[in-house]
């Protein structure tokens, strides 16, 4: 053991946090509860400890009262332990010789009994002071920072998240995956975007050109990022570039490849128009896909299914781009942060059969009616009916999937805006009666309200109520042929049926379907809905639990596009404080072994996932690779004979904790 | 001539193996005899208590006690030894860490009377005698000790100055011990006269250990053919030599038989089974719940080989016994 | 025990008796133990709730513990008010505790203990899931050729606790005419209320959904609807030529029990399945003897 | 003297088991941090001791709560696969399996041992566990092992 340093001198500040501790806590109490505990000099009860005037109180103790040691009673460690370290530091103590006590979180916001909760925060302080009397100076190890940046999907989010970042200029590059042929995102579906009715290409594709032509941006399109290792500041990252049987570098997006191909007309479904609109197996996702580059889809492709073609597209191609044995390429790099920005997939609306999509005719989605409205969509931006007319009557049902305890209970926020915008454009090229039904009309954002009242000027129709079924029983001849929504209207308190030629199926949002993957790929967890969870929702909306890893956009809960571009801003500005910053404070709660007491065993050995344990033969003791430990501390639990232990988390630490809080 | 130092050796719930352990140091008890003056050894010599109560306090050099102390005779004739002697040595696992009698610390008096007085299939059905400690006779008064039921170390009961850990003690061990006993030159009081670290650093099949320690499977002695020549570990035999402290020479692992961990735990790590147990559960590598669990059940009573020789000096010490009705 | 344990109801020993008839012929059919529990009191339908809970969930419950009592599993409740009931006694008992504890209380005075462990599960399902389509195809003798029949469940096996699977947009029915050879038309009203109790209590309401059923079937040119529940095969049979006279309209069409349906697949007697009790059969071309 | 005898009633209704809850910092601890902020109230009879991973906790540390006097000890963690460090809650749940038997072996009942996998959002599920168990050891009475 190290020689004992000099005598524990240990001041405790109890803080009331307002009134969420004092309101159940007894501090008063507590306070003289802690000031009797062994080794405790000093002990005091203040308003905000975080606060300013609460980290001066805390400086200005240690001089006074010659502290060596110092306890917080307060929040989550999770929140200020960072906060108070740096303070006890600037006091001229080792960041070490602190501990932090959960009264909040831990005791005061969980319990209703004043006078238990109070006994609960003493023998959390208790615990916390035998800790602290026992814990050894240590210095927190930093890492230099690698600038280059790893951006996961390029939506919106990414794409903005990308372009502040390469803007920044440091010399460094953002990687930018997208797993789809082109970036975009869902957004590059949409026609227009509320509330303001702004076309969304006209707004996107200038972004998609300027994150293409950026010199500190590379884009891998139609890739995946395959594995992620390493820590903060230290990403050893893995993409894989899927084959588009075409060599980007060559192709210039001609597309005469297109035209050549034997199959003469387009009948493949192209998922970037939701399987509307038709494509040939050499295909460009939409004309103004980023990068525009063609690729081929080998379940399409004669040649590449069955291996026999005449192969006209390489005829046909001047820059001889096309290459059929191509295979998918992995290439490793570094990278020290990470904005993970995978956006949303939309609700399958077969999981509400009672709304009839995929069974009756006309009942679509909101996405698809976004293919429907756009230019480039399967009918040119007029949305027409199966057989070819018009619209008369169209009804739009909100809450499609959210809402409702059978499928998503959470609001996906975007729909009701959405779907007013969507009414607004079908009323615009079609002329039809739009009904929109609703539980309630949610339009919180900036300019959102005046958007509906503009939208009712200009004779929406709106119901209130859930719809209960979508049917084709016709029971009166103006409802024959026609497909009728049943709602009760709540407000004039009786059940509609109102017939309309085609129904909008509002859709919520839900994560995507491999978000399971992609959260055990980068070590992150998931709130219960399945959205990536943030560090905090209100103070650290786009941190998460893994230091370095960022997160923004939909992947982290349903929100609309302003919000999603504010979150990308964050998440960049917080990757760049940490590059700025150069360096990265690693916690030192590395394994640490006692050569006097190692057997050789070579039990812990097997326990480290990182390969941080290494054996040496002269000495026939094992030695620990300190930059390669994580700090888990799980060969130190192995170590059969306490050999091997964990700083910060020593045996005699947990130990003493064990006795404060019994 | 000077007065050759005396020296008292006894023993308490034991199997007599540890007297064995004396007696086979050879031709080397020549030496030891030659060197001190035995006043009592009850197994071998005909000496009585009333001898050593007639000694002065501190008049034995060292007494050699081995055994648990189980019963409350063993209680006064230890305390009487610690009167009489200047040095006590904690003789063998029993007396060191409550040894193998130690394990009866999984019941009570009553559960151990009731299955040896009526219980056992040697009894006739409905026996219901019982030892008393006291009981009028014709001739008079007899005495029996009382039956503990805890069984405790030898330090539980007395002060002790030194540990000779082993079941037995190995003769060398014992021979080093007397040797530094007689030139005085002895580490500092409550040492344990054997290694300091675990068995393996002295283990010769140390070296044929992989590098990551990982098994998938748990085998008994008698379910696999052992290569002596290979860690026993490593082929998924339980050797407890990573846990138990080093000094014997891996006597037992050089005879073909993995350690039982007799030597005890390490000074870091006091609590043997609880170290034991979680190096165990460490090193079997499997991740599905079912097999594991499957593979677990494989370390039959995981009390029993975990607190082998130490459950009266373990954490908990022994079994809370449920209330009777 | 092995086997499925039968409650009846009192709609099957009186004007359902069509169904335990042919749902008996088919179980016994299919070598399927159909044992009715004996000594079973009327299961309280829906009237009974709304003067007392207590005693209408002990009385659904004492059924459901004479069953625990002869260790059975499963409890096949063919008419959907008595599925109803048993579900919602056995829901309710298991969710709300000082309910639980006046009623075993009583139940345990008639010494019944309830533990909850039996399950209520209706025949259409029972069929599907436990015999499965396969055997039950074996099983056909006479497929129902160009057979077109209605698809009708009623509400009450649908919700709030769903005796056949996809409550919001069954297909049971549909399941078990293909097994038979028939095919089922898309039906949508096939979740409509088919007027209960309103078509005696409230008459204009009542007869109005029926008439609403009936042309729809008829639209859908269908040669019979098939249903799983006594109260609706009797409003949908009963009133028809009331409708005829009072709209003018021509409603007729024949209202047969699955089990019924099934039963002619089989190629059983129609006594035996009860068909001769229906006011009206259909036309099954190569079944000579089935009465017009 | 090993019988353990009934403590008086009265004294029965004021005590109030103590439980010792060994947490992982990124799981565990995250539900109960998350548990506060959506004050999901629960028994104040548990003090948690947080630990980087739940693969940290050794078994003497259980064996040292229980002589100490805890009640009941809960260790939470991730669920297998999700574990901040890959691979430390496998060791967790081994250990547990041979821990948990020989407690039982040692007189201590099943029920005042848990693991439980409790991920970051499961504030709902902390409460439950803790209340269950809180409940059942109000049931088994106190463990008091100083009186063993």
């Amino acid at each position: 053991m190290n020689p004992p340093a000099e005598a524990p001198r240990i001041g405790v500040f109890v803080c009331d946090c307002g009134f969420n501790i004092l309101g159940v806590v007894d501090v008063p109490a507590v306070v003289k509860f802690a000031a009797a505990l062994p080794g405790v000099v000093h002990a005091e009860e203040y308003k905000y400890m975080c606060s300013d005037p609460g980290q001066d109180l805390i400086k200005k103790a240690v001089q006074e009262h010659g502290l060596n040691r110092v306890v917080v009673a307060s929040c989550s460690p999770t929140l200020h332990e960072r906060t108070f370290r740096r303070v006890v530091s600037e006091a001229g103590i080792n960041p070490f010789l602190f501990n932090m006590v959960n009264i909040r979180e831990g005791v005061s916001w969980v319990t209703e009994d004043k006078v238990q909760a109070t006994e609960k925060a003493e023998s959390l302080i208790d615990a916390g002071v035998r800790r602290v009397t026992l814990q050894e100076p240590l210095e927190a190890r930093s890492e230099p920072v690698n600038p280059n940046v790893l951006v996961i999907g390029g939506g919106i989010a990414g794409m903005h998240a990308s372009l502040s970042l390469a803007n920044a200029n440091r010399g460094a590059k953002v990687h930018l995956v997208e797993r789809q042929p082109s970036i975009g995102g869902n957004m590059a579906r949409f026609d227009k975007t509320f509330p303001t009715l702004d076309c969304a290409s006209c707004i996107l594709t200038p972004k998609m050109t300027e994150v293409k032509i950026h010199p500190n941006i590379r884009l891998h399109s139609y890739s995946e990022v395959v594995s992620v290792d390493g820590y903060v500041g230290n990403f050893d990252v893995t993409i894989e570039h899927k084959p588009r049987y075409i060599n980007e570098d060559l192709c210039i997006g001609c597309l005469k490849c297109i035209e050549a191909c034997v199959f003469k007309d387009a009948r493949f479904p192209n998922e970037f128009d939701l399987g509307l609109a038709k494509r040939k197996p050499i295909y460009i996702p939409f004309p103004q896909a980023v990068p525009t580059k063609v690729l081929i889809d080998p379940h399409d492709c004669l040649y590449l299914r069955l291996g026999t073609c005449k192969k006209t597209c390489i005829d046909a191609c001047e820059k001889d781009a096309i290459d059929l044995e191509q295979k998918p390429d992995r290439v490793s790099l570094k990278v020290g942060t990470i904005v993970v920005a995978t956006g949303f997939k939309p609700f399958d609306a077969r999981r509400k059969p009672q709304y009839g999509y995929g069974v009756l005719p006309n009942v679509y989605t909101a996405l698809e009616m976004e293919r429907f409205l756009s230019p480039t969509g399967p009918t040119e931006g007029v949305p027409l009916l199966q057989d070819g007319r018009k619209p008369e009557t169209v009804g739009i049902i909100h809450c499609v999937g959210s809402r409702d305890k059978n499928t998503n209970e959470y609001c996906s926020k975007v729909c009701c805006m959405y779907s007013l915008k969507l009414a607004h454009l079908i009323k615009e090229r079609t002329g039809a009666e739009v009904y929109n039904f609703y539980i309630d009309m949610r339009t919180p954002g900036k300019g959102y309200e005046e958007f509906y009242e503009r939208l009712l000027s200009e004779g929406l129709k709106v119901i209130r109520g859930r719809v209960a079924e979508v049917t084709k029983a016709a029971l009166t001849r103006a409802e024959k042929d026609h497909l009728i929504i049943r709602a009760e209207d709540t407000l004039a308190g009786f059940v509609r049926r109102i017939p309309v030629d085609m129904v909008v199926l509002a859709v919520g949002l839900e994560p995507q379907s491999d978000t399971q993957e992609l959260r055990r790929m980068l070590n992150l967890s998931c709130g219960h809905e399945g959205f990536l969870q943030e560090l905090h929702p209100k103070l650290a909306p786009v941190s998460t639990a893994t230091d370095g890893i960022f997160i923004a956009g939909a992947c982290q809960g349903p929100k609309d596009i302003p919000e999603t571009v504010a979150q990308a801003g964050a998440a960049a500005s917080e990757a760049l404080s940490l590059i700025h910053r150069g360096v990265v404070e690693i916690q030192p709660y590395t394994a640490v072994v006692n050569e006097e007491l190692c057997s050789g065993c070579k039990v812990c050995i097997g326990m480290c996932p990182y390969d941080a344990i290494g054996y040496d033969e002269e000495k026939r003791v094992v030695h620990v690779t300190e930059v390669k430990c994580k700090g888990c501390g799980v060969c130190a639990a192995a170590c059969p004979t306490g050999a091997m232990d964990q700083q910060h988390f020593r045996k005699e630490l947990v130990m003493a904790e064990i006795a404060g809080v019994i | 001539m000077a007065e050759k130092p005396k020296v008292a050796l006894y023993w308490c719930a034991s199997c007599g193996g540890c007297e064995e352990a004396v007696v086979d140091l050879a031709e080397a008890i020549l030496d030891v005899v030659a060197a001190v003056d035995i006043v009592f050894w009850p197994v071998a010599l005909d000496f009585k208590v009333s001898d050593v109560e007639a000694l002065p306090d501190k008049a034995i050099a060292v007494s050699f006690i081995n055994g648990a102390v189980r019963l409350s005779e063993q209680k006064e004739m230890v305390e009487l030894l610690r009167r009489k002697s200047q040095l006590v040595v904690a003789f063998g696992s029993c007396s060191h860490l409550g040894g193998i009698p130690g394990l009866a610390n999984l019941w009570d008096k009553a559960s151990i009377f009731d299955w040896s007085y009526s219980k056992a299939p040697s009894m006739e059905p409905g026996a219901t005698t019982r030892p008393m400690t006291k009981i009028q006779v014709p001739e008079g008064e007899l005495e029996l000790p009382e039956f503990w039921d805890t069984v405790k170390s030898l330090n539980q009961v007395i002060d002790v100055d030194y540990y000779l850990p082993g079941c037995p003690p190995t003769p060398k061990l014992i021979a080093n011990a007397v040797q530094a006993i007689l030139t005085g030159k002895l580490p500092p009081k409550g040492a344990v006269l054997a290694g300091t670290k675990a068995l393996c650093s002295e283990c010769d099949l140390n070296e044929t250990k992989p590098d990551k320690l990982l098994i998938q499977d748990i085998k008994r002695v008698t379910e696999v053919q052992l290569d002596l020549k290979k860690c026993y570990l490593a082929q998924g035999v339980l050797c407890m030599g990573p846990v138990t402290r080093s000094g014997c020479e891996a006597l037992c692992i050089n005879g073909g038989m993995p350690c039982t961990g007799c030597f005890g735990p390490v000074q870091e790590s006091p609590d043997y089974g609880g170290k034991a147990l979680s190096f165990v559960a460490s090193i079997v590598d499997l991740e599905d719940p079912a097999r594991a669990q499957e593979v677990l059940a494989k370390v039959a009573d995981p009390t029993g080989i975990f607190y082998r020789y130490s459950l009266p000096t373990s954490k908990l010490g022994r079994k809370k016994m449920p209330r009777r009705k | 025990m092995t086997g499925y344990l039968y409650y009846p109801g009192c709609s099957l020993k009186g004007s359902g008796a069509p169904y335990e008839k042919s749902l008996l012929a088919v179980f016994s059919a299919l070598g399927q133990e159909l044992k009715e529990i004996p000594d079973w009191n009327c299961c309280g339908a829906t009237a009974y709730l709304s003067v007392d809970q207590d005693m209408a969930v002990a009385m659904a419950a004492r059924n459901l513990a004479i069953a625990e009592k002869l260790d059975g599993q499963d409890v096949v409740a063919p008419c959907s008010g008595c599925y109803l009931s048993l579900a919602k006694a056995k829901a309710t008992l298991a969710e709300y505790p000082d309910v639980r504890a006046r009623v075993t209380a009583a139940l345990g005075k008639a010494s019944l203990p309830y533990e909850g462990r039996v399950a209520v599960r209706h025949p259409l399902e029972v069929l599907l899931t436990d015999v499965g389509p396969e055997v039950l195809k074996k099983r056909v003798t006479r497929p129902l050729k160009n057979l077109r029949v209605a698809p009708y469940y009623g509400c009450a096996i649908l919700r709030p606790y769903p005796g056949v699977p996809s409550p919001q947009a069954p297909h049971s029915l549909e399941d078990l005419c293909r097994v038979v050879g028939a095919t089922p038309v898309d039906y949508p009203n096939k979740a409509r209320c088919c007027g209960g109790m309103l078509t005696a209590g409230v008459q204009s309401v009542g007869l109005r959904l029926v008439e609403i059923l009936l042309c729809e079937a008829k639209a859908a040119d269908v040669d019979a609807v098939v249903t799983t529940c006594p109260l609706c095969q009797y409003n949908l049979e009963v009133y028809q030529e009331r409708i005829c006279k009072a709209k003018g309209k021509d409603v007729r069409l024949p209202i047969l029990y699955f089990t019924q349906l099934l039963g002619m697949a089989f190629g059983l007697d129609d006594h035996a399945l009860g068909m001769d009790q229906l006011l009206r059969v259909p036309l099954v071309a190569p079944c000579a003897g089935v009465k017009a | 003297m090993a019988v353990v005898m009934e403590p008086p009633k009265e004294a029965q209704e004021a005590w109030e088991p103590r439980i010792v809850a060994f947490f992982c910092n990124w799981c565990t601890y995250a539900a109960s941090d998350l548990a506060g902020i959506s004050r999901v109230k629960y028994a104040p009879n548990m003090r948690i001791v947080r630990v980087m991973c739940s693969g940290r906790i050794d078994p003497s540390f259980v064996l040292e709560a229980f002589r100490d006097g805890a009640d009941g000890v809960l260790i939470g963690g991730c669920n297998p696969g999700d574990c901040h460090y890959k691979e430390g809650n496998y060791k967790t749940m081994r250990r547990a399996m041979l821990l948990s038997q020989m407690l039982q072996d040692l007189g201590i009942e099943k029920e005042r041992f848990r693991l439980d996998w409790i991920c970051a959002s499961c504030a709902r599920e902390l409460q439950t566990t803790v209340n269950h168990m809180t409940a059942d050891l109000k049931r088994l009475g106190p463990l008091n092992w100083k009186g063993v």
